[in-house]
C-alpha cells in the first residue's frame, strides 16, 4: 500500500469512530438548537465539542484537539454556562415564532444552503489526501510552533492585540462605574420613609406554604400571594412559581374541616384592599 | 510650470465658499460683501483669461493636466476653447449680480438663535454653485466633467429647497410645501439623467480606456478608435438625456417651473441662465465631439423635440398666472432654439447657439432679476396682482420693459443676434423647422407683451400705488445687464471671434460642412 | 472511509447551526449556534490540512478559535449588560434595527 | 468731410435725443421737449445737406454708402452695419426728418399739459432714429432692425397713455400683428441668405436672375407679408384703427407720413425681386386693391375723426401698394404718393389733433360740427389736405393719385382694368368719406354738449407752436404734388434707382383723368347730399348691413377674436392642463409607481436581526450557488 493510498484510504478503526462519532455530534447539535433550556443547549454544545475535539484528534491536529478541549470545552462552554446561571439556569424559551414566516424562511435557506455545501463538496475533485504524516514528523505541536512564529507572527501578534481589546471590552461593558457615594444605610432608610416604600423588612417567603421553596411567593391574610417575598432574581426571571391556586384550596379545606368540627355557619370572606397589593 | 489660471478660476470660489460660510452669525453684512468681492475676483480672473485667449490658436487652451485616479485613467484635465470661454465669462459676468440682486433674500426672518445663519448658507452656496459650473465648463476629462456636473445639484437643491419668496399667498407653511416639492423634483429629475448619464460615463471607459475628451475625440477622428453603430448610439443617448434633462427640452422640461417659481428670483436665475447652459454646453462639447455619428442619427429626432419645446413653452408661457412661471415656460422655449441652433449642424446655428446661451443669460437675468424686485415689494408672484406699475415705478417699468424686450428678441438687444443665427441656420438646412421654429418669436412677443401689460400698464391698482421705484442697488444691478444687452446687441463680434473657431472645429468633428447658397450650387 | 466524509459532516453542523440562529430568540443559544459554526469550520479546516499535507490549516483554525474566544468574551459581556438593563435575553426585543 | 460720413450722423442725432431723454429722468423734463425738436431737426439739416450733395452728383453717381463695422461675422453669414443714401432713401430722409421736426414742433403744443412730455420726444426720437435706420439700411438685417425698432417705438407711442387699458391693448396688438409680418421678413431674409448667400442689397438685387422664379416669389409674398403688417394692409390691417390710441401727433407721424409707408418702401427697394416674380407682383397689386377699398369703407362709416383718418390712411397706402404692385410702371408713382401723403395726412392728423386740442380731446365727429368759425386756421389748413386727398385738380394728391390710376390701367389685360376700376372707385369712395370727415367737423351746426361734469367745451384756435406746422404741411398738400410732377422732377430723379417704364395703357391719360374727376365729384355730391344738405344725428342711425359691418372694421377683429384670441387660449389652457396632468403626470406617476414598490419593501425590514439575517444566509446561499453554477460553467 502506497504512501498516498494510505492517507486516502482511512483505517476500518477511524471509520467506526467517524460514524459513531458524527452521529453524536449531529444530535448534539441538533438538540442545542432545540432544546427549550439554554443549559441543555450549552450541554449539547459542549458533546459536540469534545466529539470535534477526538475528530480533530483524528486527523493529525494534535495540538488542536487538546486546545479545543481545554480551552473550547473547558473555558468557553463554561463561561457560557455562567451566564446562563446569571441569567436564569432554568428560564425554558418558548419555540413559538413570534416573526411572520421566519422559521420556514429559515429552515428553507438553512435546507437549500447545505444541499448545496454537500453538492458542492460532493462536486470537488477530493482525492488525493497528502494526510499530515509529514507535517507532523517534527510533532504537530513544533510544526504549528514554526508556521505562528514565523509565516504568521503578525497575525498571531495582532491576535494577542485583540485578545487584550475583547477582555477589556467585555469589562467595560460588565463593570458598573460607581459615580457617587454609595449611600449609608441612614441615608437609604430615611430615602426609604420619604418614598413610602415598603418599610418594615421584606416578608419571608413560604407562608402557608407546603414547603420551603424560595420561589414560591408567601401568601397575604386572603390568600393571593404577595411577590415581595420572592427574591427580587427570581422575580425577574419570572420564576416564581404560583402556588396560590393550591393554597386557597388548603385554606378552604381546613376552613370546612374547622366548621364541620366547631359546627359553625361559614362567615362572608372579608375583601382587603392592600397598598402593598395596590402598588404591585 | 505656469500659473494654474483655470484652476484658479474655480478654486478662488470655491475658497470663498468656505470662507463665506465661516462667517460668524452676527456678520451677515460681512459675508455678503466677501461673497460679492469674490465673485468680483472671479470675473477679473475670468477676463484675464479671455484676455489670454487666442482664438485663432489651438483648439483647447490655458490646459493643465494632472494624472488624479491613474486606475481608471481619469486625469485633472482642464483647457476652454471658444465656447467655453464665452460661457466661463457669462457666468463669471452673472454672478455679482445675482449675489447684488439677493443682498437681503435671505436675511433671517427674526433674530432666533445665534447659530443660525442662512445668509452666510445662502452666498456661501451660490459660490459653491458657480465654483462647480465654472469647472464644468473648464473640464476636459469626462469623469471631471461628469463629478462636478452632478455636484452641482446638492447646493442647488440646497438653494432651491431652503430659500424662497419672503411673502407667499398660501402661507410659509404652504410655501415651505411648495418648495421642498420643487427641490426634489429638481434633484430627482437631475440625478435620473445624471445616472443614467454615468451609465453613459462607464460605457464609454470600456469602449475607449480613456476620459480624455481629446484623446478620444482624437481617436474617433483618426479611425483608431472604432464604435460598433449601436454602441455609439446607445452612448449618446445616454449623454444626450442627462444634458436634456439639464436643459431642458420637452417633455423633460417640467422641473424647470417649479423650481424657477418656488426658489428667490437670483436663484431662479441661477437655475435658468448659469446651470442650464451647462447642459447645452455639454452638448456641443461632449454629444457632438464623441458621438459625431450617433448625433447625426439622432439630429432629426433632437430637432423635432426642440421645435417643441419652442412652440410649447412660449404657448404655456402665455397661459401662465404666475411671473416667475411665465419666464420659466419663456426659458424653455429658448432653450429648444438653443438646442436647435446645436443640431442644425451649421457654423451660423452652432455659434448662434452660443452666442445664444450667453444671450439668454444676460436677458434673463434682467428680466427675472427686475420680476423678482417687483414681487419683493408687493409679497406676490400672480400677475393678476399687479396693474399699473408704471405709473408709481417707471424706472422699475422700464427696465421691465427692456427686459421684456430682449426675452423677445428684439432687434437691437443681444438675443435677437443669437436667436436669428440660429433661424438663419436651421433654415438652410431644414427650411421647414426654420419656418415654424419662427412663430416662435411672434408667440415671445405676445406672453411678453401680455405680461408687461397686465403689469405695469392699465390703472394703478391700490395695492400697488405705495410701491416704491427701484433703490440704488437694485439700479447697479439692471443697468450694466442693460447695457450689456445693448452692446452685445449691436457689436457681438468680440463674442463671435471668440466663438467662431471652436463651431468650425466642431463642425469638422461632426463632418459637416454648411451648406452652398442656391445660386452657388447651381453654377 | 474518504476522509472527505468529515466535510460532509462540517457541512452539516455549520447549516445546523445557522438555521439555529435564525430561529432561536435567546441570545445566548444564538451564540452557541454561532459557536457551533465556527467549529464546523474548524473542522474542515483541519480536514483541509490533511489534505494538502501541511499545517496551515490547522494555523487558521486556531486562529479561529483565539478570534472565537475575544467573541465569546465580548458577546457574552454584551448580552450580560443587555440583560441587567431590559431583564430579557431575546434578541427579538431589540427591534430598532429600522427607520 | 466726406457727405458718406454724414449719413451716420442722421441716424445719431435721434438717437442721441432718445437715449439723453429717457435715461436722463426727471432733471431733464423742462427742457426735454426742445432738445428732442432740436436734435431731430439737426438730422434734417444733415438731410438738406446731403440732399444738395446728392444733387450736385450726376444722376447714376448718387448712391453713397458708409460702412461702419461688421456687425455679426459667422461663416458666410456676414451682416455689416453699412448704410445707402441713394435717391429712394433720400426721399424719405427728407420726409422723415422733414415731417418728424414738424410733428416735434407741434407736439412742443398739443402735448404741454402731459407731465410725461419728455418721455414723448424720447420715444419720438427713437421713432425717428429706427426709421432713419430702417430706410438707410444697405442689407436688408439691418433694415430688420429698422423695421422692428419702428414696431418697438410705435409700440410705446400707442401705448403712451398706458393708464387707459384701451391703450395698452392697442399698443400690443399693433406690435403683435407686427410681429406675424416680421416674421414673413425674416424668413424672407433666411430664404435670402439660403438662394444668395448674402442680404446685402447690392449682391441680391444684382444677382436676382441667378435664382429660380419659385424662390423669387416666395421671397416676394414673404416681403409683401411684412409689408401688410407694417402697412396695414389685408389682412393684417386690423391694428391701425386701434392704433389711434395714440396721441394725435403720434397719428400724424407713424400711422400716417412714415412708418405705416415702410412697406411699400420695402416694396420698392426689393423691385428687382418682384420684377423677376410676377406672381407675387400680381399678389401685391390684389393686396393693395382689396386695401383700399376696404379703408375707403370702412373710413365712410366711422364717426371717430381720427379712425375715419385711419381708414383714409389704410386705403391710400393700399394705393401705394397698388402702384408698387405694378412693377417699374408704378414705382416711382407710389413713392411720389408716398410723400404727398406724407404731407396731407399728416396735416389732416394735425388738424384732427387740433379740433381735439379745442375740443377736450373729443373724437366724436356727430359732436362736431360748425367748427370753421372757432378755429379758422385750422380750418383752412385742413380744407387743403382735404382738398389735396381727394385729388382735387392742381393740388398735391391730384398728380399723385391720377397718376396711380391711370398706371393700374397701364398694367394692360383684364387685370389692368379690374385694378384701374378698383382704383377709381376709391377715389370715389375717398371723396365721399373726407367730404363727410369735412361738413360733420367743421360745417352745419354745433352739435357738441356739456360732458358728465356739465364742462361745455370751448373750441379754440390751437397755439402757433401747433398751427406753424399745420400750415407748413398744408403748403407741402397744395403744391408739392405740382412741383414733383412738372417735368416729371420726381420720374428723373428716382428712375435710376427704381426704374421706369410707360406701359401700355388702354386708355389715354386724358380719359382717366376725367373718370377720376367724375368719380371726384360723384363721391361729394353724394357725401354732400347726406351730411351738407340734412342734419347730422348726435347719435349714430343704425344703419345698413355693409355700414354697421363697416363700423366694425368690417368683422376683421370678430374674426381674429373668434378665431386667434378664443382659440389661442382654449389652446393655451388645455396645454396647461396637459403639461401639469399628462407631462407631470407620466413622471409623478412613476415617482408614485416607485413610492408604492417601496413602501412594500419596507416592510421587509422590520427591525428583528433574525429577520435581516435569513436575508444574509439566502444572499449567502445564492452566492454559493451562483459560484457553483459558475463552476459548473
Amino acid at each position: 500500500m502506497s504512501p498516498q493510498l494510505a492517507a486516502y484510504a482511512t483505517s476500518t478503526g477511524e471509520a467506526f469512530q467517524f460514524w459513531v462519532l458524527g452521529t453524536v455530534a449531529v444530535i448534539g447539535a441538533l438538540s442545542t438548537v432545540f432544546m427549550k433550556k439554554a443549559v441543555h443547549s450549552a450541554l449539547s454544545l459542549a458533546g459536540t465539542m469534545i466529539v470535534l475535539a477526538v475528530f480533530y484528534l483524528a486527523n493529525g491536529a494534535y495540538f488542536l484537539g487538546i486546545v479545543q478541549i481545554v480551552v473550547y470545552t473547558g473555558a468557553i462552554m463554561m463561561l457560557f454556562l455562567f451566564v446562563v446561571m446569571l441569567v436564569g439556569v432554568t428560564a425554558a424559551d418558548s419555540l413559538q415564532e413570534t416573526i411572520k414566516g421566519q422559521r420556514w424562511l429559515a429552515v428553507l435557506c438553512g435546507v437549500g444552503f447545505g444541499v448545496l455545501l454537500l453538492a458542492g463538496i460532493a462536486n470537488a475533485s477530493l482525492k488525493n489526501f497528502a494526510g499530515t504524516g509529514q507535517a507532523n514528523a517534527n510533532g504537530n505541536v513544533e510544526g504549528l510552533a514554526a508556521l505562528i512564529f514565523t509565516k504568521y507572527v503578525f497575525a498571531f501578534e495582532i491576535t494577542g492585540a485583540l485578545l487584550i481589546t475583547a477582555a477589556v471590552g467585555a469589562m467595560v461593558l460588565t463593570h458598573r462605574e460607581r459615580t457617587e457615594r454609595p449611600k449609608t444605610q441612614r441615608e437609604q432608610s430615611e430615602q426609604r420613609v420619604r418614598d413610602g416604600k415598603h418599610l418594615p423588612p421584606l416578608p419571608a417567603p413560604g407562608v402557608y406554604a407546603r414547603h420551603n421553596a424560595v420561589d414560591i411567593a408567601g401568601l397575604l391574610p386572603d390568600g393571593t400571594p404577595s411577590e415581595l417575598t420572592v427574591s427580587k432574581t427570581l422575580r425577574d426571571r419570572g420564576q416564581v412559581r404560583d402556588v396560590s391556586a393550591e393554597a386557597l384550596g388548603d385554606l378552604k379545606a381546613l376552613e370546612q374541616r374547622s366548621e364541620e368540627r366547631l359546627e359553625r355557619t361559614p362567615v362572608e370572606p372579608a375583601h382587603f384592599k392592600r397598598s402593598e397589593e395596590a402598588s404591585k | 510650470m505656469s500659473f494654474p489660471l483655470l484652476t484658479a478660476t474655480a478654486v478662488l470660489p470655491a475658497v470663498g465658499a468656505v470662507a463665506t460660510a465661516a462667517v460668524p452669525a452676527a456678520r451677515r453684512t460681512a459675508a455678503k460683501w466677501l461673497a460679492l468681492l469674490v465673485s468680483l475676483a472671479t470675473l477679473v480672473l475670468a477676463i484675464v483669461v479671455m484676455v489670454r485667449f487666442d482664438p485663432g490658436g489651438a483648439r483647447y487652451q490655458l490646459t493643465e493636466s494632472h494624472a488624479w485616479i491613474s486606475d481608471f485613467g481619469v486625469r485633472y484635465e482642464l483647457g476652454v476653447d471658444g465656447i467655453a470661454v464665452a460661457l466661463l465669462a457669462l457666468t463669471a459676468l452673472l454672478m455679482p449680480f445675482i449675489i447684488l440682486a439677493g443682498w437681503n433674500d435671505a436675511d433671517p426672518l427674526e433674530t432666533g438663535s445665534k447659530r443660525w445663519r442662512p445668509t452666510q448658507g445662502f452666498f456661501a452656496l451660490i459660490l459653491a454653485v458657480e465654483a462647480m459650473v465654472i469647472i464644468s465648463f473648464e473640464a476636459t476629462d469626462v469623469f471631471l466633467f461628469y463629478i462636478f456636473f452632478e455636484a452641482m445639484l446638492i447646493p442647488m437643491y440646497f438653494l432651491i429647497g431652503g430659500f424662497g419668496d419672503r411673502a407667499h399667498a398660501q402661507g410659509e407653511e404652504a410655501a415651505s410645501t411648495q418648495r421642498s416639492y420643487a427641490a426634489v423634483k429638481f434633484l430627482l429629475y437631475n440625478l435620473v439623467g445624471g445616472l443614467i448619464m454615468l451609465a453613459a460615463v462607464i460605457g464609454l471607459y470600456t469602449v475607449s480606456g480613456n476620459f480624455s475628451l481629446a484623446e478620444i475625440a482624437q481617436a474617433r477622428a483618426n479611425g483608431t478608435l472604432h464604435m460598433a453603430t449601436s454602441t455609439e448610439r446607445w452612448l449618446f443617448l445616454g449623454f444626450f438625456f442627462a444634458f436634456a434633462v439639464k436643459a431642458p427640452l420637452w417633455p423633460l422640461h417640467t422641473w424647470l417651473p417649479n423650481a424657477m417659481q418656488e426658489s428667490t428670483a437670483p436663484v431662479a436665475v441661477l437655475i435658468t441662465a448659469v446651470v442650464d447652459k451647462v447642459g447645452t454646453f455639454a452638448m456641443l462639447r461632449f454629444c457632438l465631439q464623441l458621438f459625431p455619428e450617433a448625433s447625426k442619427w439622432a439630429t432629426p429626432t433632437i430637432l423635432v423635440l426642440a421645435l417643441i419645446s419652442i412652440i410649447y413653452g412660449a404657448l404655456l408661457a402665455v397661459g401662465q398666472r404666475d411671473i416667475k412661471r411665465l419666464v420659466a415656460y419663456a426659458s424653455i422655449s429658448h432653450f429648444g432654439f438653443i438646442i436647435l441652433g446645436i443640431f442644425a449642424m451649421t457654423s451660423q446655428g452652432q455659434s448662434g447657439a452660443t452666442l445664444y446661451m450667453v444671450n439668454h443669460g444676460i436677458s434673463t437675468a434682467a428680466l427675472m432679476l427686475v420680476a423678482g424686485f417687483l414681487i419683493s415689494r408687493r409679497g406676490s408672484r400672480l400677475i393678476a396682482d399687479y396693474g399699473g406699475v408704471q405709473k408709481v415705478a417707471p424706472v422699475l417699468a422700464g427696465t421691465f420693459l427692456i427686459g421684456g424686450l430682449a426675452t423677445l428678441s428684439l432687434p437691437g438687444l443681444a438675443p435677437f443676434v443669437s436667436e436669428f443665427l440660429v433661424l438663419v441656420g436651421t433654415f438652410t438646412r431644414y427650411p421647414a423647422i426654420g419656418i415654424i421654429a419662427t412663430f416662435g418669436i411672434v408667440l415671445a412677443a405676445l406672453y411678453t407683451l401680455v405680461l408687461y401689460q397686465r403689469t405695469m400698464t392699465g390703472p394703478v391698482k391700490p395695492a400697488v400705488a405705495a410701491m416704491p421705484d427701484l433703490k440704488a442697488r437694485e439700479l447697479l444691478v439692471v443697468t450694466p445687464l442693460i447695457v450689456l444687452l445693448i452692446f452685445l446687441g449691436v457689436y457681438p463680434k468680440p463674442v463671435t471671434d471668440i466663438v467662431n473657431p471652436a463651431v468650425k472645429q466642431t463642425m469638422s468633428d461632426v463632418h459637416k460642412t454648411d451648406p452652398k447658397p442656391a445660386v452657388e450650387a447651381a453654377k | 472511509m474518504n476522509p472527505v466524509y468529515y466535510l460532509y459532516l462540517a457541512a452539516l453542523l455549520f447549516t445546523i447551526g445557522a438555521t439555529g440562529v435564525l430561529i432561536r430568540r435567546n441570545a445566548i443559544v444564538v451564540f452557541m449556534c454561532i459557536e457551533l459554526m465556527l467549529n464546523a469550520c474548524n473542522l474542515a479546516f483541519v480536514v483541509f490540512s490533511r489534505m494538502h499535507g501541511n499545517l496551515d490549516g490547522q494555523i487558521i483554525a486556531f486562529f479561529t478559535m483565539v478570534v472565537a474566544a475575544a467573541e465569546v468574551v465580548v458577546g457574552l459581556a454584551i448580552i450580560v449588560s443587555l440583560f441587567r438593563t431590559r431583564h430579557s435575553a431575546s434578541v427579538d426585543d431589540a427591534s430598532l434595527m429600522k427607520l | 468731410m466726406n457727405a458718406e460720413n454724414l449719413i451716420a450722423l442722421l441716424i445719431a442725432a435721434p438717437l442721441l435725443g432718445a437715449a439723453v431723454l429717457l435715461v436722463g429722468g426727471r432733471r431733464l423734463d423742462a427742457a426735454g421737449h426742445w432738445i428732442g425738436t432740436i436734435l431731430s431737426t439737426t438730422s434734417f439739416v444733415f438731410g438738406v445737406i446731403l440732399f444738395a450733395d446728392l444733387l450736385g452728383r450726376n444722376a447714376d453717381d448718387r448712391t453713397l454708402m458708409q460702412h461702419l463695422y461688421t456687425w455679426v461675422p459667422v461663416a458666410g453669414f456676414q451682416a455689416d452695419v453699412t448704410f445707402r443714401l441713394d435717391q429712394l432713401s433720400m426721399t424719405f430722409v427728407l420726409l422723415i426728418t422733414g415731417v418728424g421736426s414738424l410733428i416735434h414742433l407741434y407736439s412742443v403744443g398739443y402735448m404741454e399739459h402731459d407731465e410725461r412730455r419728455r418721455r414723448f420726444f424720447g420715444y419720438l426720437n427713437l421713432f425717428l432714429a429706427a426709421m432713419l435706420l430702417l430706410v438707410l439700411a444697405d442689407n436688408y438685417l439691418l433694415l430688420y432692425v429698422g423695421w422692428e425698432g419702428v414696431g418697438l417705438a410705435s409700440y410705446l407711442l400707442i401705448g403712451f397713455w398706458q393708464h387707459k387699458p384701451s391703450a395698452a391693448t392697442a399698443a400690443k396688438k399693433a406690435f403683435l400683428v407686427n410681429r406675424v409680418g416680421d416674421m414673413g421678413l425674416s424668413i424672407a431674409i433666411m430664404l435670402m441668405f439660403t438662394t444668395f448667400g448674402t442680404f446685402a442689397f447690392g449682391p441680391v438685387l444684382s444677382h436676382v436672375t441667378d435664382a429660380s422664379e419659385g424662390r423669387l416669389t416666395a421671397i416676394g409674398l414673404l416681403l409683401l407679408l411684412a409689408a401688410c403688417g407694417k402697412s396695414a394692409q389685408v389682412p393684417l390691417q386690423s391694428w391701425l384703427g386701434d392704433a389711434m390710441e395714440g396721441p394725435t401727433p403720434v397719428s400724424a407721424l407713424i400711422h400716417a407720413a412714415t412708418m405705416v409707408t415702410a412697406g411699400v418702401y420695402l416694396i420698392v427697394r426689393s423691385g428687382a425681386i418682384f420684377n423677376a416674380a410676377p406672381d407675387a407682383q400680381l399678389v401685391v397689386t390684389v393686396v393693395g386693391a382689396v386695401t383700399l377699398l376696404f379703408g375707403a369703407i370702412v373710413g365712410c362709416a366711422k364717426d371717430d375723426i381720427k379712425k375715419a383718418l385711419a381708414g383714409s390712411t389704410m386705403s391710400q397706402i393700399g394705393y401705394m401698394v397698388l402702384a408698387a404692385g405694378l412693377g417699374p410702371i408704378g414705382y416711382v408713382f407710389a413713392i411720389m404718393h408716398l410723400v404727398t401723403h406724407g404731407f396731407f395726412k399728416a396735416g389732416l392728423f394735425l388738424g384732427a389733433g387740433s379740433v381735439m386740442h379745442g375740443m377736450n380731446d373729443e373724437v366724436d365727429m356727430r359732436k362736431f360740427g360748425g367748427l370753421r368759425k372757432y378755429m379758422p386756421v385750422t380750418f383752412i389748413t385742413f380744407g387743403l389736405g382735404y382738398l389735396a386727398i381727394i385729388g382735387f385738380p392742381g393740388l398735391s394728391g391730384f398728380f399723385s393719385k391720377d397718376k396711380i390710376i391711370e398706371a393700374a390701367f397701364a398694367k394692360g389685360g383684364t387685370e389692368g382694368w379690374i385694378l384701374g376700376t378698383c382704383a377709381l372707385v376709391g377715389a370715389a369712395i375717398t371723396a365721399f368719406y373726407m367730404t363727410r370727415v369735412m361738413l360733420m367737423t367743421f360745417f352745419g351746426e354745433k352739435r357738441w354738449q356739456p360732458d358728465e361734469h356739465g364742462h361745455e367745451p370751448h373750441p379754440h384756435e390751437s397755439p402757433k407752436v401747433m398751427t406753424i406746422p399745420m400750415i407748413v404741411l398744408a403748403i407741402g398738400s397744395v403744391f408739392a404734388g405740382g412741383f414733383f410732377s412738372i417735368g416729371d422732377r420726381f420720374l428723373h430723379w428716382l428712375e435710376p434707382i427704381t426704374g421706369h417704364s410707360e406701359g401700355d395703357s388702354p386708355i389715354s391719360a386724358g380719359v382717366v383723368t376725367g373718370a377720376t374727376m367724375v368719380c371726384l365729384v360723384i363721391g361729394v355730391g353724394i357725401a354732400y347730399l347726406q351730411y351738407g344738405r340734412r342734419p347730422v344725428p348726435a347719435v349714430a342711425p343704425r344703419g345698413s348691413l355693409l355700414t354697421r359691418a363697416a363700423r366694425r372694421d368690417l368683422l376683421q377683429d370678430d374674426f381674429n377674436h373668434v378665431v386667434l384670441v378664443r382659440g389661442g387660449e382654449h389652446l393655451t389652457r388645455s396645454l396647461v392642463y396637459v403639461d401639469h396632468t399628462l407631462v407631470d403626470g407620466v413622471v409623478n406617476g412613476t415617482a408614485a409607481g416607485f413610492g408604492g414598490l417601496s413602501g412594500r419593501l419596507r416592510k421587509l425590514q422590520n427591525g428583528y436581526a433574525r429577520s435581516y439575517a435569513v436575508s444574509m444566509f439566502g444572499g449567502a446561499a445564492l452566492l454559493v450557488a451562483a459560484t457553483l453554477l459558475m463552476r459548473a460553467v
